[in-house]
């Protein structure tokens, strides 16, 4: 191997160009090499390539130009995740011998939207591997302008902070939308995030299309107790510092005005031992946020400041079926949902889905006298 | 081919959990941070879990994958998971391997910890080894900012926790538009247009409603003599996007002169404190130098020495620079502020700072 | 004519300062507020000047500017300002002639008060009185306002000061974009096309250029048997804005039924504290109802008691609902929000409410 | 008179309607009652009316339709006035009698953009009446796509806080563009505004194309002796609202972090016997404020953090001379000074015309990756 490579291996973090040499196959290397010396990359549009049946999971990909006899082929499949991204050494292993044999023994844990990418499944390939990856229990997820693999944080199965039941959202919803996320037929992608509580560790408000977010509406918990444990410098910090000026400390007293908390879980995250979110627990779904958009970037606002979430989840379900079918019917090719309804109006999309305007959908009411009265 | 096996959606991850998280699902009522990398949960029951997190590469070999798979059999009972940024997680249950797996892990150079406030995971895309969008490339720089950012990943003491994303283009796979540190592609010079390749592969129409500064018109050009439909492309609008390219062959953007990176600040994708934060730019350009990518190297080092310096303790790298003001910020990292700065596109107004409610600094003579 | 009158350009204003003033004039270094209406301006020479402060009408007089000349000739040497909210100002150099110069003014029907935390000159615009625009009557609308909250002009016992302004139309002449409370006269029709009169006064390609919402398209159509230019106007895009009428008499737009008044809060000009803010829609739509205006005047005192009950000291309107939210304040006063609350203009973008920073109210079932 | 005037004649505010009946002419009583009882104005385009030399400075009416014999006309003229605001009785008297001569003897002191508006001269009379004006020392103001009559405050005449001589800078700046005001040729109105600090008392931020904002650079200045002679509740209330967080209040001491501050006024504004501004003066000039505009409201914006401000004010009649010539060349009809920089772009017109972009002259950086390499 020769020195820009070399460079890549050395090190104390985990060298991913050792991972590529270690699957043995010798032209992603070369191509990785050829690319990095030339300073771009020589993959052309992989053209149509997909499993019968779908239109979606499988990402193709062929070189082109100078790189074109390096790597001919390098196909992927977007494989669609357990919930909370758990596994069993078990079925990892029957991952590992199943990507050994069709494809060229590399994976991703996991792609930027959660799926489990396995390179290298030849053209000719893509139809009986796909067969026995099913046979281990695993389906496709989404690529192209469908519902896409949806994301959740590990919720319930461990987290103490956890207000909805992530999983099995997840789960749930990923069964309820399979045939879109396998078949493309809306303006665009549309991204699930699922978090459990307003720490959003799935970054739902930052990048999807709808994001459903743990809340809880009654007053936050007080353990007194373990609050005297924490040091007067912490908790002067704390009231201090709240976002929402809805905590006072003074005296030794530590008092939380719940009418005015916004649950940021500021408090509950530095005093995690004396503060715990309410019982009275749900979701506040936010909607439109896109990484790079066509208006710029957007990030997700309030669509439905609270909403009950138990199994079945029909009003969820119900709730994301007239967001689609209004999409999928005013919507822009290219368009995410966000900037259809920023140019449409977000007040008539409110209407048109039937959703009473609420103050909590904005930050505030509109500056300028530019409105119709529809 | 059996059609049964099509749309069977995701496995139940209910048989992917170790039992005692089974039994304790949703009755975790406390954590504790035991050293960097490891979490212990606590349940109302009074079981405890320890998660052992680990660096891992964002490509791995099946080998590599059973390597992990074999420290789990040992010492997890065959469980484990991965996080929302990519890491390994092993759920340990019986307290005294906590270690040796430790011990195992960073004997074959997985790194332990990404918890409490230390340097998280750096995400990033696939950029040259799978995508033919990349203006630069993700992995590498990831690596290399690993390597000079090591410690603080072993380490919890920084006043909070930095998130580093890295995406080849302005595409931002991954959350780079909402990171403390964000790292993205970008070109300068619009695309080349091969009218052949346009007229023979990609549709006219569909390319000018996918520019999204509309740049892009139709025309028709000669060539051997007879007329054919390709597209132009107004230099002084087309803003490198790199979209028309997404759809059609025939307009070549790369270009190993022009390519590089930006470097953008500030951003955090949590709804805590002010909540949501857009990353924000900092460095418009930087030309692509692999493999070490030292400019880049620099500048991120630079950022968080001033982080470390100024910040408040539990106040990420965003919320500081609000707090004194960008212009300050603008002065202790020592990057030129220019035109590229200042936002021009459809919410410039936004940006724009409304009355005089700024800082003096060598910007100001 | 003398073209050597051309172009003076303004007096000088040394001319007319008093004496004290000149000799005072960039010297002054403390105020004191004496009593309602009166501020003691004290120079660093110990010089010392009181400005007395009354309400006048919009519309004035020359005999109400000559009775008003008489005091000042009587108790100010002769010497008067007019402030940037339109009160008149009285210079008194000698201190006992204030109370006499109140005692006139008061008996005379004029208040004397407006200055510190007090309800302000109401500003408002000429409307029916002199405009060709208003889609309502500012000045009958300011005169219902002040009978209803005159104590407030003469006390200073609020927790701030209060600025409210009227406009006849979203033209906004005045301060509307930035007032306390702003009521603002509102089209709800578009206009109607007469084409005759389009074609013989107007520029179809003008208009539209000039319509902001492109609701305006040029089109051609028969009248007496010939072909003429005009326009149409497209409803579903028209915002009722007026432009059009403005430069084009044959797009009128006033309409007894559908005109109205739109009620805005929160505004604030001045750079103190969190700085500039916009007035905010409060109540999107009610009939014009002169000359008493009830429905206004019961929901500005409405707004003004809520503000009274809530507000910290030295908290404008604005600043209060932002502290306690804007669902909270819709709540507070018992007004509906509605479609037309949520902006969907150009940058509409921004006032979503990203992430979820929000309190419950009664709307929130 | 009938009940709909005798409703605004009553009450204890000074009624506007009793100055119209005082100036005796019956014309414009009826007029103005007719349209509150019809509820509509019947003003319709005052036509091209004007005085000889001049095409700005008086605002045309013609009542139409069934007020049209009412009303037959009444135009006004807006009049330059004073900086300041101040007037002696001696003039005042002589407007009084001049408008009695040629008007309706109806004054307006003054109008939303600060004109002495005198109504009511008939259209034959414009050019001796704007002669006899002239002789009293009187000028026309702006209308129309000009440079505006300005606005200042009454500054260093009668307030403590004023950092620059805001009543001079407008009577320089009047006197310099008088040929603009009365001619209008730019594709909107421009304003200006001259606030002596930033309590801004003329609104300029809110209402000016360009505003011109007094403000210090050096530190505000401290008298412990009279600080201490505020209540201690006072001094933590400001420290802890004071915007910027520049200000603590501990055990007794009060200090200001001057680097911090961002010069709101208010710790000045409440602790006035013990704060002053600093010594080291000059303005602000921010840009684009217009209240109700094609995009909606636009605030004014950083252009110039700072500038030193002395007579003859050399180098803000360079920077006006360059904005209005940009703005002359890349505006759009009806399009006002700050539209034409957001639709062009900001760091644009800062190339054109020749300032080199600070970050102080936006609240952050951008977001979004699409910008050009000018
Ligand atoms: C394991 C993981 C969830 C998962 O299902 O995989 C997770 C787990 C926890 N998060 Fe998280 N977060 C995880 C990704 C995220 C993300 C997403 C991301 O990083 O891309 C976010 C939002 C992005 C961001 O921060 O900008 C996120 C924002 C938070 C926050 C809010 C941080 C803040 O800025 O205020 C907290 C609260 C805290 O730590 O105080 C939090 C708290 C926690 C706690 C302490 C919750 C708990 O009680 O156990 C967990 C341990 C955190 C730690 O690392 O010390 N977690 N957390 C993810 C770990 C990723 C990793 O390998 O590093
Ligand atoms: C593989 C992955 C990056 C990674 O290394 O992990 C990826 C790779 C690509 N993304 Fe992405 N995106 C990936 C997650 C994301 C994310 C993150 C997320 O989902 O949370 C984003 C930002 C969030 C968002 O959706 O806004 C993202 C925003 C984009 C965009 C911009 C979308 C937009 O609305 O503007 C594009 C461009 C496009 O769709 O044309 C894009 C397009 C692409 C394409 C398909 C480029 C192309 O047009 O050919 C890339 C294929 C690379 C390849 O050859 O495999 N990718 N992409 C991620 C998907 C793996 C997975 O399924 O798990
Ligand atoms: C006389 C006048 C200037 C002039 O040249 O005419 C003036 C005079 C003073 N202003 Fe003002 N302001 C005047 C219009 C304004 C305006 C413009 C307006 O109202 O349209 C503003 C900005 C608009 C706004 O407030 O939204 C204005 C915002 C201020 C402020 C900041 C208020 C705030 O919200 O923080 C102060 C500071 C203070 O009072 O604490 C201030 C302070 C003052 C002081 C105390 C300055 C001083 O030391 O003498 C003066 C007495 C104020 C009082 O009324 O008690 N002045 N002041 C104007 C009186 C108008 C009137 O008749 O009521
Ligand atoms: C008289 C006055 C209101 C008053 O009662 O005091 C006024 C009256 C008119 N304004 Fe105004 N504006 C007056 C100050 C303002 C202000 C306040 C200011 O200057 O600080 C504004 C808001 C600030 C601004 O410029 O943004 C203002 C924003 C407008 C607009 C909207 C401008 C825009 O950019 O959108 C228009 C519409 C237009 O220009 O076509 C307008 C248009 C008009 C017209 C000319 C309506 C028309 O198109 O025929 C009105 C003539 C009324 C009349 O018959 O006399 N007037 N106008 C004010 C001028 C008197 C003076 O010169 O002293
Ligand atoms: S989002 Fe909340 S519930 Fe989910 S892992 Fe993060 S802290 Fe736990
Ligand atoms: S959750 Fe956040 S807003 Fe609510 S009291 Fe705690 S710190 Fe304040
Ligand atoms: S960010 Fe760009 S380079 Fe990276 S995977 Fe996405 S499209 Fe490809
Ligand atoms: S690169 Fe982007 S901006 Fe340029 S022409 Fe292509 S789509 Fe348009
Ligand atoms: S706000 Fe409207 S009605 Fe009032 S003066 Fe201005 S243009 Fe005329
Ligand atoms: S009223 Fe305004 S929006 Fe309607 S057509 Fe006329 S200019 Fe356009
Ligand atoms: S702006 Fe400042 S200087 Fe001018 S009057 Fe107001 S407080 Fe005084
Ligand atoms: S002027 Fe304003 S920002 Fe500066 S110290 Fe005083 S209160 Fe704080």
């Amino acid at each position: 191997m020769t020195s820009i490579l070399d460079e890549l291996k050395k090190g104390r973090w985990p060298s991913f160009v050792k991972e590529l040499e270690k699957t043995g196959d010798e032209r992603i290397v070369k191509y990785y090499e050829k690319c990095l010396k030339d300073k771009k990359p020589y993959f052309g549009h992989g053209g149509i390539v997909g499993v019968t049946g779908y239109e979606a999971g499988v990402i193709g990909r062929v070189a082109v130009g100078e790189a074109a006899k390096i790597l001919p082929e390098f196909h992927l499949f977007r494989i669609l995740p357990p919930a909370g991204y758990f596994y069993t050494t078990d079925v990892l292993r029957k991952i590992c011998d199943w990507v050994d044999k069709w494809g060229c023994k590399l994976l991703n844990f996991h792609g930027a939207t959660y799926n489990l990418q396995a390179f290298g499944i030849p053209r000719d390939k893509l139809d009986p591997a796909f067969e026995e990856l099913a046979k281990i229990g695993f389906d496709l997820g989404g690529s192209g302008p469908d519902v896409r693999t949806a994301a959740c944080c590990m919720g319930p199965a461990l987290c103490e902070w956890a207000l909805i039941d992530t999983l099995d959202i997840y789960t749930t919803l990923m069964k309820e939308y399979i045939f879109d996320i396998h078949r493309p037929r809306f303006p665009y992608k549309f991204k699930i995030k699922i978090s459990g509580c307003p720490n959003d560790c799935t970054a739902s408000g930052a990048r999807s299309d709808l994001a459903v977010i743990g809340i809880w509406r009654d007053d936050i918990k007080i353990d007194e107790d373990a609050l005297k444990k924490y040091k007067d410098e912490e908790l002067e910090m704390v009231a201090k510092r709240c976002p929402s000026g809805a905590i006072t400390y003074k005296n030794g007293k530590f008092e939380i005005n719940n009418d005015a908390c916004t649950r940021c879980m500021y408090c509950i995250n530095v005093l995690h031992d004396a503060l715990k979110p309410g019982d009275d627990r749900g979701a506040s779904i936010l909607i439109g946020a896109r990484a790079r958009g066509r208006y710029g970037a957007f990030l997700a606002w309030v669509l439905v400041p609270f909403m009950k979430l138990e199994p079945p989840y029909k009003e969820l379900k119900e709730l994301i079926d007239k967001i689609l079918d209004w999409w999928d019917e005013h919507g822009n090719p290219k368009e995410r949902v966000g900037e259809t309804i920023y140019r449409i109006g977000f007040g008539k999309f409110l209407k048109d889905i039937g959703i009473e305007p609420k103050p909590q959908m904005v930050y505030r009411p509109r500056s300028n006298p530019f409105w119709k009265y529809f | 081919m059996a059609m049964e096996l099509r749309d069977i959606g995701p496995p139940d991850y209910k048989k992917f959990l170790h039992p005692v998280i089974l039994k304790n699902y949703g009755k975790w009522v406390k954590h504790e941070n035991v050293r960097p990398g490891v979490i212990k949960h606590i349940s109302e029951t009074g079981d405890v879990v320890f998660t052992v997190r680990a660096g891992i590469p964002k490509f791995i070999s099946s080998d590599g994958v059973r390597f992990l798979c074999d420290l789990a059999d040992k010492y997890c009972d065959g469980y484990l998971r991965f996080t929302m940024r990519h890491n390994i997680e092993f759920i340990v249950v019986k307290e005294e391997n906590v270690e040796k797996l430790i011990k195992e892990l960073e004997d074959a150079g997985y790194p332990v910890g990404g918890t409490e406030h230390s340097l998280k995971a750096i995400i990033n895309c696939v950029g040259y080894v799978h995508c033919n969008m990349a203006a630069t490339d993700s992995p590498s720089i990831a690596k290399a900012l690993y390597e000079a950012l090591y410690d603080y990943f072993k380490k919890t003491d920084l006043p909070e926790r930095i998130k580093i994303a890295v995406s080849g283009c302005l595409n931002m796979c991954g959350a780079t538009n909402a990171s403390d540190i964000a790292i993205i592609g970008m070109h300068t010079k619009p695309p080349k247009v091969i009218d052949e390749i346009v007229h023979a592969q990609c549709s006219p129409i569909d390319l000018v409603k996918i520019c999204p500064t509309y740049a892009i018109k139709p025309k028709k050009v000669k060539k051997n003599g007879k007329m054919i439909d390709s597209v132009s492309i107004d230099e002084e609008k087309c803003m490198y996007c790199g979209n028309c390219y997404a759809v059609c062959p025939g307009l070549p953007i790369h270009d190993p002169e022009n390519d590089g990176v930006s470097i953008w600040v500030g951003g955090k994708a949590s709804m805590t404190k002010q909540g949501l934060m857009e990353s924000r730019l900092l460095v418009p350009f930087i030309p692509n130098h692999p493999p070490k990518w030292e400019k880049i190297v620099e500048i991120v080092k630079k950022i968080i020495d001033v982080y470390i310096e100024n910040a408040m303790p539990d106040e990420r790298l965003g919320e500081m620079i609000e707090r004194i003001g960008w212009e300050k910020f603008f002065e202790l990292v020592d990057v030129p502020f220019t035109y590229q700065h200042i936002d021009d596109f459809v919410f410039a107004y936004r940006d724009y700072r409304k009355g005089i409610s700024f800082r003096f600094t060598k910007h100001v003579k």
